[in-house]
């Protein structure tokens, strides 16, 4: 495994030097080093438990690990087929290539640090390399409001790391935090310090004003990494501190609503707040980015809920879909992003008709979102189903109902790039781009075939998760060929499959016989009569949802709540400066006396 | 001018012309006076349901186009818009003197005087206005006419496209106005 | 998985497209009454669907035509999944989540091919039946939960065997009589009966979704309106009536059932689409959150 | 771009009349709308002119569709105003009791007719249906259904038939007895509430700003501006009714105030079934000779009536000869068809704009003439 | 007429300086003004009650030469319509919107451009047409427009072939 991270760090080395002379090559550098990534992490699969040391570092390989780092691979993999075409669009197209790869490994060895000081390096390597890579983009602010959220996160990260070394007197992690079983006062604390960090890192309502900025303005090459990989993080953190840290013990006390203590069950309150908050916000924007973004939001919700559950289904789904959505997300990013690189705009209003143009790419996109939306037979809907049995299962009926929202929310929302940027009119400054890359086509077909393969056979990744399950001692959820059975029902996904097949075949037959139509221009469409020839005038893609939307728009967002409170800090800061650092001499001269008072007396003492 | 010849139908078409006669569905183009006995002839007291009959939104959607009245060139040109959008087979049904003559309105200079010369019309019903009983009796005809395949106007524009377009261009100058009134 | 499944299959979605499309036409005839004439035919929805099979068509690109054909392949496979008086084609698919997210590839199909028609109304259509469907789905949803939850089971066929042989009392219907009644008023909006068919309001939008099919595609999309009706009611019924024991106390229960929907409907005027999310935000996911805690905290409704 | 064009018509299920609305739309905000009329120009201004006075009588009615009697009156009147005629007197009382009728036909049509855009089609088929019963008193007394061509000048074309006031009365119980049930079925439904109350604004300054007449002016103002009070033509000023009034106009309360209008007009045509002298002649002759090319003295002349919509007005100008030499024509619904469109159709939703159209009474036929 | 409102009109007649005209309808009066002094005509009269314009007419006197531009009036206080009148040249008929003081005229002015070609300084839309689409000829109210002959030009009238059936009868003796 050290081998690995040598590999990286001198391919990243490379991949600077290489950028230096020729960015491009550097860029295609990036996909054959986390392609070689991607093999030797894959064949860590069958040597669980081992342990090495570099330097100061100590890694240990867990199921888990291995599982998360899969997932981030395959995005960082996939991704990297993007870099090449947006060099020259970067200012420092070196720096990001290094960075790119450099986050890489920050991450990787998040998922397999076997002590805490290990954890945090990686986790601030990973963070660091990613927010220069965000301010390579459209805007600095979210650049910086990236930071400062990562910073809250970063600081609880050390805070709970040092209380955890010096309360249990030791920093490997398992070792630590099973120690608070004994101390749940100290216990809570430490979990608190997790899970902010966790939840920051998901973007967990309200933390998660960074999401949405640094998604919408990071290269659009970076958005997918973002949004399928990095956000995973803190996925692995908030499982770390539930699962590994003995979370359900130490609040054992506590009042328990259906079984889940109350500290808990307000942490998956405020999964199912992001859930309802990101598809509200997500229905409301006009750029497809910000859209995507605010829905990660909302799976964030989902991946939250679910490791918390700590059970049987939810649990299964909650770990499944964080590769769902990282594969789904990822490849609607980058459906996006090819979009945006022949029309340079990701704003739905403006676009509108691509699918004439780039079919591949509509493809993409189209079972990217069935997936996203939860819907059969792609992967989104098993993880989904999951998390419903589970929930529905212990009568978490407010998580449920939240749960439900949210998906059927994403109805909504995923549609509405589909329809406003590749359906409807086709501009006529657009007739004439082409179909996307053979290069970035591939990438966003590895990433369909994916979805379609675990929609499909969902098993493939259930048995993973059973282990992880098993290693947990929690019940393991159960396969049995193509089935997936739960105590309160059971779904084939292959039969579901082959039945929505068998309908689609018969349809097509009966399509096929009859007479065959006629093809007319988009422009041929119904108008009440009248003529009309501008073909943007009649293409419905601002304020798609306006209906909807005025119920709620008037709502407050948090980011003035931040803005206020960020001012009302640093009036605080500049009052208390002014005692110290004021022109008139005489409020010196008062300090020192007063502060010479405190010392004598405290002296005397 | 090149008539349709009476041809013989495949089964198919047999069969389909029984389905069509039993289901009109009609864009009921309110272009005048006409339009006003429609009511009546749709709600209650007459039924065109009970005909099979029955009003649709678009023009895709629907078999028959009635013409309710006088035509206005302006009118004219959305008409054989609203006509060329239609699916085949197609029908016209003209309403009252004004789409046969030019009506009341023959020395006008806003109206056309005869609308067989733009569209192929099926079937006139006379009258100013016709009556509701007068409608649905025509209706009735109609649906003889197709389920006997002889209501094959839509034949005959296809087949005469020329002279149609023709007498549209002399009349209209333009059919599809390239002027949108963007302001 | 054999091939007597697959021909029960076709069977089955035949059946219930004859079914449904007859006692649509009754029902056609029905509101004629309420509207004081005489109506068509009872067969006139048959002549309908047929007429527009029957005419030539014009198509907007292909995913005009894709969408229309994955609308009803979807909407045809849910149909296979549907249990109707206990029997299946293919036994262990009628897991109450799959069918309802089934039922949204037809959805989603439907709405795809409408968008490619490069129609604003239709798009306007879209976005409201999605917003629509939003509105009537979660409180529906939370019932569901609360079934679940109460018979620890999501199987459709389950939860509608459990009901019976206890007689009418046995219905879940007036076991959980709050959550019945937002499950029927769910029904409307499912089935878009008014007053919550503001996404097909001809007067507004020129009927909305439809507004550019002609053809063989609307004759695909009244087939896809009949199979999602005959499915949208059996579920309905098979949740809160009981499904029914044979196959005639099924369709007689399943007419009764349609029919009242279909006369409510003829005298409501429709909602527009925010005031629909408003209303059920407001009355039936209270009633359905009411009725989940009562189950769930209280162990009422047992 | 932001905005997405859509057309109310002239062909769409929403618009009533062939009339044509063009729609900037953001999301379903209307941002600006144009009204574009002129589908069913035929010109009539001009024909007027070449037709003889009394061939005009067959051209009149047809420009205003859903209520001819109003021109037919108007024509009439400005003749008689300009020949100095005397119109005998039991043709004033008939004369109103078609245009009573005529009022009450429209406004079963209009509150029938928000079934269209509410979605509520029973209203409309009920409503429509009940209609028809007046059309059939129509048919008895003129002989037609819709242009009956039945009020001329000097009087009206022919006695009443033989026991048509017992019709009369049969159809006007029948619609005193079914109205309260249109009322609960349509004013009172708590979703058409939903969707008209407070909505579709009327405010008092756009009255006087566009010249809104009618039921629009006296449902924002609450003055009983009505021409039947303030300058009453025929014999309005010999029975008893009341202007009913708002001052706060939504589309309800304008809905409101026709279905009030309706039993006013039922009370109406009772108090002239009552008072009208039971025998006498019906019509005057212009000039012996010449019925048909009957001549009207040179001058000008402004009538008005009060239609549905508001004020209804012929500006007929003759030369002495046997044509008129000029005749132009207001139709009441001008105001709010036009102008009205373009500066307050903006602000209201998609979802209104046919309800908009409704019930601010356009009608298209008098816009285009 | 009562005694008030005949003290009425002579405080017009003196405040305007002109002669109100009797019509020959009841409550209706005239008055004749230069084009120059529409506007301080229709202003005051607003201002004194007249707050609703009707109808703005033209009439084409071709043996004259001149447009008569007719602006209709409406008080609803006591009923009174008064119709206001002015002569413009025939040959370049132009006149200054009054859109500024009745709103509502804005769109008669356009139809008035379109039916009789005058030109309404003032008014930015009165060129637009409003009925008529790609209208080739004259403005067609003007009295020396042919409407029958500009039909027949354009739209083809259907011929009816006066055939008569005519009945042999057959004598038989």
């Amino acid at each position: 495994m050290t081998m690995i991270f040598i590999f990286l760090g001198l391919s990243l080395l490379l991949s600077y030097v290489l950028s230096r002379k020729q960015p491009t090559l550097g860029a295609y550098f990036t996909i054959i080093a986390s392609l070689a990534g991607l093999i030797s992490v894959y064949l860590l699969r069958n040597s669980v438990g081992v342990t090495e040391s570099f330097y100061y570092l100590n890694f240990q390989i867990t199921t888990i690990g291995w599982y998360f780092a899969m997932i981030l691979l395959t995005v960082y993999f996939t991704s990297a087929f993007f870099n090449p075409f947006w060099m020259d669009e970067l200012i420092y197209p070196a720096a990001y290539n290094s960075l790119y790869l450099l986050s890489l490994v920050g991450t990787i060895g998040l998922f397999f640090a076997q002590d805490l000081m290990t954890l945090f390096i990686c986790w601030e390597t990973a963070v660091w390399s990613s927010m220069l890579i965000v301010q390579q983009g459209k805007s600095r602010q979210a650049a910086w409001v990236y930071f400062v959220i990562s910073a809250i996160g970063s600081m609880s990260t050390l805070f709970a790391v040092l209380l955890t070394m010096y309360l249990s007197g030791t920093s490997e992690i398992t070792g630590a935090l099973t120690y608070f079983t004994t101390a749940p006062v100290a216990g809570a604390l430490v979990f608190g310090a997790f899970i902010l960090a966790g939840l920051t890192k998901i973007g967990i309502f309200p933390f998660h004003v960074w999401l949405p900025l640094a998604h919408g303005s990071a290269p659009h090459t970076f958005s997918p990494v973002l949004s399928g990989g990095l956000v995973k993080m803190g996925a692995y953190i908030a499982y770390l501190s539930v699962a590994v840290f003995p979370a359900y013990q130490v609040f054992g006390d506590s009042l328990k609503i259906q079984g889940v203590p109350l500290p808990i069950y307000g942490l998956m309150i405020l999964g199912a707040a992001s859930i309802v908050y990101g598809t509200l916000r997500a229905i409301q924007q006009e750029d497809a980015k910000r859209l995507l973004a605010y829905s990660s939001v909302a799976n964030g919700g989902y991946i939250l809920i679910g490791i918390l559950m700590m059970d049987q289904m939810a649990f299964a789904g909650g770990l499944m879909h964080l590769l769902n959505h990282a594969v789904a997300s990822a490849a609607a990013f980058l459906a996006i992003a090819a979009v945006a690189k022949r029309t340079g705009t990701t704003k739905m209003s403006e676009l509108g008709g691509i699918i004439h143009r780039m079919p591949i790419t509509y493809t993409v996109y189209l079972i990217a979102i069935i997936s996203m939306a939860g819907i059969p037979p792609m992967g989104g809907f098993v993880s989904k189903w999951l998390i419903f049995q589970g929930l529905s299962e212990k009568g978490l009926i407010l998580l449920a109902t939240a749960a439900a929202f949210g998906s059927i929310g994403s109805y909504m929302y995923v549609f509405r790039p589909l329809s406003a940027v590749f359906l409807g009119q086709l501009a006529p400054k657009y007739e004439h781009i082409k179909e996307a890359n053979p290069v970035m086509v591939t990438a966003m077909l590895i990433l369909t075939a994916m979805s379609l393969l675990l929609g499909v056979l969902p098993n493939l990744v259930l048995k993973t998760i059973a282990k992880i399950q098993i290693e947990l001692g929690i019940n393991p959820i159960i396969v049995n060929g193509t089935a997936t059975l739960t105590e309160n029902g059971s779904v084939d996904m292959l039969q579901v499959f082959t039945v929505f097949g068998f309908g689609f075949l018969l349809i097509l037959i009966l399509f096929m016989v009859l007479p065959k139509s006629r093809r007319v221009g988009l422009m041929d469409t119904y108008t009440s009569a009248e003529f009309i020839h501008t073909p943007e005038l009649l293409h419905y893609g601002h304020s798609f949802y306006a209906p909807f939307e005025r119920l709620y728009e008037k709502w407050p967002s948090v980011l003035p709540l931040y803005k206020r409170m960020s001012m009302k800090l640093s009036e605080l800061g500049e009052w208390a400066e002014s005692f110290f650092f004021h022109p008139d001499p005489n409020r010196a001269v008062l300090w020192i006396v007063v502060v010479a008072i405190v010392v004598i007396i405290g002296g005397a003492q | 001018m090149h008539e349709v010849q009476k041809n013989d139908r495949s089964l198919w078409e047999v069969v389909g012309d029984y389905f069509r006669a039993n289901s009109i569905w009609m864009k009921w183009y309110c272009t005048g006076c006409g339009a006003i006995e429609m009511p009546p002839t749709m709600t209650s007291r007459f039924d065109m349901e009970q005909l099979g009959m029955g009003p649709m939104a678009t023009p895709r959607q629907a078999d028959v186009l009635l013409i309710t009245g006088y035509l206005s060139t302006k009118t004219l040109r959305r008409v054989i818009y609203s006509y060329e959008q239609m699916q085949d087979p197609k029908y016209v049904v003209g309403f009252g003197s004004c789409t046969l003559n030019g009506g009341i309105y023959y020395d006008s200079y806003a109206t056309i005087n005869q609308l067989d010369k733009y569209l192929p019309v099926d079937l006139y019903i006379a009258g100013c206005m016709p009556r509701p009983e007068a409608i649905m009796n025509s209706f009735g005809e109609l649906i003889e006419m197709i389920k006997k395949g002889e209501a094959k106007g839509w034949k005959h524009y296809k087949e005469n496209h020329e002279w149609y377009k023709a007498n549209q261009m002399d009349s209209l100058g333009e059919v599809i106005i390239h002027d949108e009134f963007h302001e | 998985m054999t091939l007597m499944n697959f021909i029960y299959g076709f069977l089955a979605v035949l059946g219930a497209f004859v079914f449904q499309t007859s006692l649509t036409g009754i029902n056609r005839k029905v509101t004629a009454r309420l509207q004081k004439r005489r109506g068509p035919k009872w067969y006139q929805q048959f002549i309908d669907i047929f007429k527009a099979f029957s005419k030539s068509s014009i198509t907007h690109g292909w995913v005009y035509d894709f969408g229309a054909i994955m609308a009803l392949g979807g909407i045809a496979a849910t149909v296979i999944f549907i249990p109707v008086a206990g029997m299946q084609a293919f036994p262990g698919l009628d897991n109450i989540f799959v069918i309802s997210y089934v039922l949204a590839v037809g959805m989603l199909g439907m709405a795809m091919s409408a968008a490619g028609s490069g129609n604003p109304w239709a798009s306007i259509g879209v976005s409201r039946a999605l917003t629509n469907m939003l509105a009537y789905d979660i409180p529906f949803m939370v019932v569901v939960f609360t079934l679940i939850y109460q018979h620890n089971t999501g199987s459709v066929s389950e939860l509608a065997s459990i009901q019976q042989g206890v007689g009418i009392l046995g219905w879940n219907f007036f076991k959980l009589p709050l959550g019945g009644i937002v499950s029927v008023i769910a029904l409307f909006g499912m089935l878009g009966k008014k007053p919550f068919d503001s996404f097909i309001a001809p007067a507004e939008i020129a009927s909305g979704p439809m507004v550019e099919y002609g053809g063989k595609q609307l004759g695909m999309m009244f087939t896809l309106h009949e199979l999602m009706t005959f499915i949208e009611v059996s579920l309905i019924l098979n949740l809160f009536f009981g499904g029914g024991e044979t196959l005639l106390i099924y369709m007689v229960k399943y007419a009764i059932l349609y029919t009242f929907t279909n006369i409510v409907s003829g005298v409501m005027p429709r909602f527009k689409i925010d005031q629909a999310v408003t209303f059920f935000y407001k009355v039936p996911l209270g009633l359905a959150f009411i009725q989940g805690l009562l189950v769930i905290y209280l162990g009422w409704g047992y | 771009m932001k905005e997405v064009k859509l057309f109310l018509g002239p062909q769409h299920p929403g618009m009533h009349g062939n009339y044509s609305v063009h729609m900037y739309v953001d999301g379903d905000m209307i941002k600006k709308a144009r009204p574009t009329p002129g589908f069913l120009h035929r010109g009539f201004e001009k024909l007027m002119e070449r037709r003889l006075w009394m061939g005009n009588l067959a051209l009149i009615p047809r420009i205003c569709v859903v209520e001819p009697d109003i021109n037919e009156m108007v024509y009439a009147m400005g003749i008689e105003a300009l020949a100095g005629v005397e119109v005998p007197e039991r043709a004033h009382w008939i004369r109103m009791m078609i245009l009573e009728l005529g009022r009450l036909a429209i406004h079963m049509m209009a509150i029938g007719g928000i079934g269209g855009p509410t979605g509520m089609y029973t209203a409309t088929y009920w409503g429509i249906a009940q209609r028809d019963l007046i059309l059939d008193l129509f048919e008895k007394i003129t002989g037609a259904r819709i242009y009956h061509m039945y009020i001329v000048p000097g009087g009206v074309r022919k006695d009443l038939p033989e026991g048509i006031l017992e019709d009369v009365t049969k159809v006007l119980d029948q619609l005193e007895k079914n109205l309260p049930e249109y009322e609960e079925l349509i004013l009172r439904h708590p979703i058409i509430h939903a969707r008209i109350k407070d909505n579709i604004m009327l405010p008092e300054s756009v009255v006087w700003e566009l010249g809104v007449t009618g039921i629009g002016m006296r449902s924002a103002t609450g003055t009983e501006n009505d021409l039947r009070k303030v300058k009453p033509y025929a014999r309005y000023d010999q029975v008893e009714f009341d202007v009913p009034t708002a001052t706060y106009s939504d589309a309800l309360t304008r809905m409101q105030l026709k279905y009030q209008e309706m039993h006013q007009s039922i009370r109406i045509i009772r108090q002239v079934m009552e008072k009208m002298p039971k025998e006498g002649p019906v019509r005057t002759n212009f000039s012996a000779g010449s019925a048909l090319r009957f001549t009207v003295p040179e001058g000008m002349v402004y009538t008005a009536v009060e239609s549905s919509r508001g004020e209804y007005g012929y500006f007929i100008v003759s030369d002495g000869k046997e044509q008129p030499y000029r005749i132009a024509v207001r139709g009441a619904s001008y105001p709010q068809g036009l102008l009205g469109i373009e500066k307050y159709l903006t602000g209201y939703r998609i979802d209104d704009a046919s309800i908009w159209m409704d019930t601010m009474g356009v009608c298209s036929p008098e816009i285009d003439r | 007429m009562t005694n008030s409102m005949s003290n009425w009109i002579e405080t017009l007649e003196k405040d305007l300086g002109v002669e109100v005209l009797d019509s020959p309808a009841k409550l209706q009066y005239f008055i004749d003004v230069e084009h120059t002094n529409v506007h301080q005509t229709l202003a005051y009269l607003r201002h004194v009650g007249f707050t609703q314009m009707s109808l703005l007419s033209c009439i084409d006197w071709i043996e004259q030469g001149k447009f008569q531009l007719i602006c209709i009036l409406m008080n609803w206080e006591n009923g009174v319509h008064m119709l206001v009148r002015t002569m413009l040249d025939r040959e370049n008929p132009e006149f200054t919107t009054i859109t500024d003081i009745y709103p509502g005229a804005v769109y008669y002015e356009r139809e008035i451009h379109e039916f009789f070609g005058v030109h309404f300084r003032g008014n930015p839309t009165y060129q637009k047409p409003l009925f008529l689409e790609r209208w080739d000829d004259m403005p067609p109210l003007r009295k020396d427009f042919d409407p029958q002959a500009y039909s027949d030009s354009k739209f083809p009238r259907r011929e009816h072939p006066h055939v008569f059936k005519t009945k042999v009868v057959e004598v038989t003796e």
